[in-house]
């Protein structure tokens, strides 16, 4: 078998490489709220090269309970080369993010990354618009300490079932983000309503890219919306995946380009796309 | 220094890890430097372009995994004008795979892929020949010979056969392949499995079922490159859930020349080197010049308890 | 409470839960309480006394093992003396299992085994036929066929054909066990393997290769479940790797009507009677009155992700 | 996966049932020497209706590093069913035991037993001689235990590479037995040694039964010495195990009955057998 903490070779950087197999030490493994947990690793430098919307390849740990195999994706959610530190912000949903919520401070987790590509702020993208929901957040949060540094302004809208459940609020207020909650609870979260609101802002401060992930609805809606009023926008999509490195071919979506179907892999030319291109489903 | 190298038929290997195909691309150079490889061992390709399998393609078994990539090939003129250039830039030796639904295409595309920067060609006959009852070419003696062939008519480059685990002949069709002109047999491809997720109730795979691969087939394709080996006098590539160091000097033992590596580089990408140097500490340790006292030494004959076989006589 | 019974042809289990030839004896009657498990299966056993293979029979594998047992065997005359007398006791239906190596034998030993206490006979169809070439019957139709008719014609009492996993040829052998008169079959047996001790270079196994059983085996054996429950309109009783309730589900989702349980007996004796409780426990949180609308109940026109289907439409 | 937690059904002592799958609780794991370990199990009282020579077999942890699949035979050391002890002496050879050494005070561990035949001490059997080498003495501390309790005399003979590798001595000392130490180092453990030793203790304080274990050599030994002074023995063997149960059939040793080869398991007809009937490997 191979081993969590076997020492990957690639530990050392090597010229012209760009992912790195990497043990990290957990620095503390938390909940963050009723659903979600907050893992933050010591990482070495090398492999905290990042870019908002990458993600890492987790080995998550074998035990008497869990025994998961393949590594499981997981965007970055903090990432800070100066302090040596790398966060992921998860669901346990399954049999591998059961075993990586067992993780225990000192003890080591290997990972593989940073993988994939992530957001695009272009120059002329002053003000930003960040729709997300649940976890969704997770992949968002480094796009917004971004634009923080780029001096962008940034208005974020996070969607959750309930004001309890709502995450990284807090977290992008302070990277300067202006932030609006709904919520299913008290029905702001509707497709309807978000649709007033974003048309809102559109015409209020004006939107010069969307940046959104993860949900059905909320593609349809921004597609709607960006081409109506002419604004592009990305989306962060999730696949099954195995390598994570564009070797298997697994973890394909199809997108639509110039009228023409491509398959596209989510590990690889993504995990962020170009909005309009991504297909529902 | 341990030599480390291999022969299989005219071609020299500095060591005998190898990727296997479909686990492997031009994306592993981000990770590892490609030249530490015994051979690079492309994915499959059709000569037409082709979208593979629908998703989910891949599901975990207990530790081990299942998938039903199918072939998504870029076709071959990609082949020639993308991957191959790539490949180029390295001095581990090139191996295309291909793969085709009738005798005549797959020599076809055997001998237009027969160009130079391929130093080898693995036909990958373990997909399903659409002529007959679209069972594999190699889940029969019959239809292996056939192929393998035309395949030698079609090419001078070094045929590498591709075997399946799920025929129940495997010395019959390893036979067959070797007389219908192989260089090298690879042992072996993956299983035919299944997997349903109990909440839904549906298959795991979009395919319905799909090729275990990872620890849970080494025991059966170590199994077959024992009966290969021993039914054929060209090499033997072993394959099939090798995650660690003893599980390649098994392969070895077993009478494999060379092996590949396939699911363990998406656990951990960087294991192929690894267990190259591995390999090369190990046989300094029991003091080996190189590896032929290793290959094919399996004591076949001791393997019962004497105390048993005393007392039965 | 619900009702967990299933049918078999003419026979009623009161739970689908047996354990499977060879991993279960009159021994596990210290552990647990027999009669909680819906039917008895005895290990194999051949007319003759035989001492079985050489030692060492069994090592572990990752995650799973292998063995050599072979059949050691008392022989028919202890079986029917000691045996059958023991299991008298218990009212879960008790079930014979036997092999021989010709057809002749075959049937004679089906007929004398046909006695009161009796409810079926496994017919252990994976063992080798010496009469052909030493491949087992369940390797091909034509030779599943031939041993089914004549065993069928050897007794009234429900015959279950214990299918291979070696063979190629899962469908076509299922329905030739089923035109021969199999009243249902198990699906299956162990998986030819290899496991080589690096250290001493000699094969793990006395008799150098053995079946792999266990969780590794779960896969393929769950395909061939699903791949004879759709080929014929017997009984399948799904086997191999069941460790636990979601891989029962999942056999009964692929269309088993029962399941059997080997090793994991091994590493958790009393499994079957936990593995019961917990299905009645899934049963009534379901609100399943029984279990016939699991049986089968793979969504298998819908594996597929729509979004790949739509977009290639 | 079967879990090293699942709760055993049998936990519950039935009526008529022998062996049980019990959750015990690890009190102590600690090297008691250079080559052994000693783990002390906090034990269900049902489990420990014990006959020294019996043996457990242990559902080994699955970690990162080792995934042991069967259980592992173990001879039980100590059990002491008034304080819900079980202890076993055990040498780290593989996976198995390399994953028993990781246990740690307060984790679980499920066992299997009490299994197999033991010794006996037949009421005529007054002078015992215990013969053993290196982890053997484990399986045969429980009956110097059981001839104290009996009021035999008992005298031990411990072999072992060198003086500092002995075991147990302390322990059979404290039990009243008569203790002869042993070891490659001095040469004092070759046969011509310890025959004229033996054949000394049969001539001056009489043996009325041999036990042993494990060794070819003092097998071969223990059957002279036997077959001339018309002295019995009883000798425990290992062998490779499946169930432990008696099911598989995968420990068969052969032993000379009467002339004819039979084969028996040794975990049902054994682990300990007659001396004589033993055969040579
Ligand atoms: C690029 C990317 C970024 C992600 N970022 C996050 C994140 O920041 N936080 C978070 O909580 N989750 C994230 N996910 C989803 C996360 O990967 C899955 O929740 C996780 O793999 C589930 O594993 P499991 O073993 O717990 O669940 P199981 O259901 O037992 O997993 C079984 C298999 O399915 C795969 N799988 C299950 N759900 C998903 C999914 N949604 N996407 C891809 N594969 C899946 C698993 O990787 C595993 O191979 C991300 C997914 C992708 C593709
Ligand atoms: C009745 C009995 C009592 C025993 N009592 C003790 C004891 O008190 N202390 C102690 O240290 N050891 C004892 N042993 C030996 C112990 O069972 C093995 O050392 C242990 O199983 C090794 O497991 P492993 O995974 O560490 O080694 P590995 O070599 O990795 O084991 C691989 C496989 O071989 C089996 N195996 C390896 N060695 C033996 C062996 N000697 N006997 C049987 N199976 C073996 C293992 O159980 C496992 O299935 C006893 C064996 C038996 C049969
Ligand atoms: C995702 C995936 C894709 C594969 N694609 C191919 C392929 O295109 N051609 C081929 O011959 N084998 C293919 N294989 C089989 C592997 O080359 C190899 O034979 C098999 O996986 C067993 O080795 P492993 O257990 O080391 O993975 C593929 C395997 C996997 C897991
Ligand atoms: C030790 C052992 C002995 C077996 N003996 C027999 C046998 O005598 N007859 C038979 O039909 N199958 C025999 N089998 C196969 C099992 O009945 C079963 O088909 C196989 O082990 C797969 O199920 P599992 O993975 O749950 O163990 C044996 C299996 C094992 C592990
Ligand atoms: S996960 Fe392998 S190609 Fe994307
Ligand atoms: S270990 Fe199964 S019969 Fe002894």
């Amino acid at each position: 078998m191979i081993h969590q903490d076997m020492d990957p070779a690639s530990a050392r950087p090597e010229a012209g490489l760009k992912a790195f197999e990497a043990l990290c030490t957990v620095k503390s493994n938390t909940s963050a709220n009723d659903d979600y947990r907050l893992l933050v690793l010591e990482a070495p430098k090398h492999i905290l090269n990042c870019q908002p919307g990458q993600f890492f390849h987790l080995l998550c740990p074998v035990t008497d309970q869990q025994q998961p195999y393949l590594r499981r994706p997981m965007s970055i959610y903090r990432f800070d080369a100066d302090k040596g530190e790398l966060a992921f912000l998860y669901k346990v949903a399954g049999e591998g993010t059961a075993a990586m919520a067992t993780l225990k401070p000192g003890e080591l987790f290997n990972v593989l990354g940073p993988l994939g590509v992530g957001y695009t702020i272009k120059p002329e993208w002053q003000n930003l618009l960040l729709v997300a929901r649940g976890v969704g957040l997770a992949t968002l949060a480094p796009l917004a300490q971004e634009a923080a540094r780029l001096g962008r302004k940034l208005t974020a809208i996070c969607s959750a079932r309930s004001e309890a459940a709502l995450l990284s609020t807090e977290h992008f207020r302070s990277l300067g983000a202006q932030v609006i909650s709904v919520t299913d609870e008290d029905g702001s979260s509707s497709v309807e309503n978000l649709q007033t609101l974003i048309e809102g802002l559109i015409g209020s401060q004006g939107v010069d890219a969307f940046y959104t992930c993860g949900s059905n609805r909320l593609l349809k809606l921004l597609q709607e919306l960006g081409a109506k009023h002419n604004i592009p926008g990305e989306i962060a999509l999730e696949q099954q995946m195995a390598c994570g490195l564009g070797m298997c071919q697994c973890c394909v979506r199809p997108f639509s380009q110039n009228g023409e179907v491509v398959h596209l892999r989510v590990c690889k030319e993504g995990p962020v796309f170009d909005l309009q291109e991504a297909m529902g489903w | 220094m341990v030599d480390l190298s291999v022969k299989l038929g005219q071609l020299t290997l500095k060591n005998p890890i190898m990727p296997a195909s479909g686990t492997f691309s031009e994306d592993l150079s981000e990770v590892l430097d490609l030249n530490k490889l015994g051979a690079l061992v492309a994915k499959t390709i059709t000569r037409e372009v082709r979208t593979g399998n629908p998703t989910p393609r891949v599901c975990e078994v207990r530790g081990s995994m299942l998938n039903s990539i199918g072939i998504p090939s870029k076709g071959l003129a990609y082949f020639l004008e993308n991957t191959l250039p790539f490949f180029r830039h390295y001095d581990s030796p090139f191996v295309a795979s291909i793969s085709a639904g009738t005798v005549d295409e797959f020599a076809k595309l055997c001998e237009d892929i027969s160009v130079p920067g391929v130093a080898a060609i693995e036909v990958n006959i373990s997909c399903p020949n659409i002529e007959e009852d679209g069972k594999a070419f190699a889940m029969r003696p019959s239809s292996t010979l056939a192929v393998m062939e035309k395949l030698r008519s079609a090419t001078d480059l070094p045929l590498w056969a591709k075997l399946s685990p799920n025929t129940g002949e495997t010395a019959e069709v390893a036979q067959a392949a070797e007389e219908g002109g192989a260089d090298a047999l690879v042992v072996a491809n993956t299983l035919l499995s299944m997997a349903i997720d109990v909440r839904t109730r549906k298959p795991k795979l979009g395919n319905l079922m799909g090729g275990l691969s990872g620890p849970a087939l080494k025991p059966i394709t170590l199994r077959m490159t024992y009966q290969c080996a021993k039914a054929v006098s060209i090499p033997v590539i072993g394959c099939g859930g090798i995650a660690n160091l003893e599980d390649i000097l098994e392969y070895l033992i077993a009478g494999a020349t060379a092996v590949q590596v396939g699911t363990s580089t998406f656990i951990n990408p960087t294991i192929m080197t690894t267990l190259v140097d591995e390999l090369a500490a190990y046989a300094e340790a029991e003091g080996l010049a190189d590896l032929s006292s290793l290959i094919g030494s399996v004591r076949d004959g001791e393997a019962a308890d004497q105390q048993f076989l005393e007392a039965l006589s």
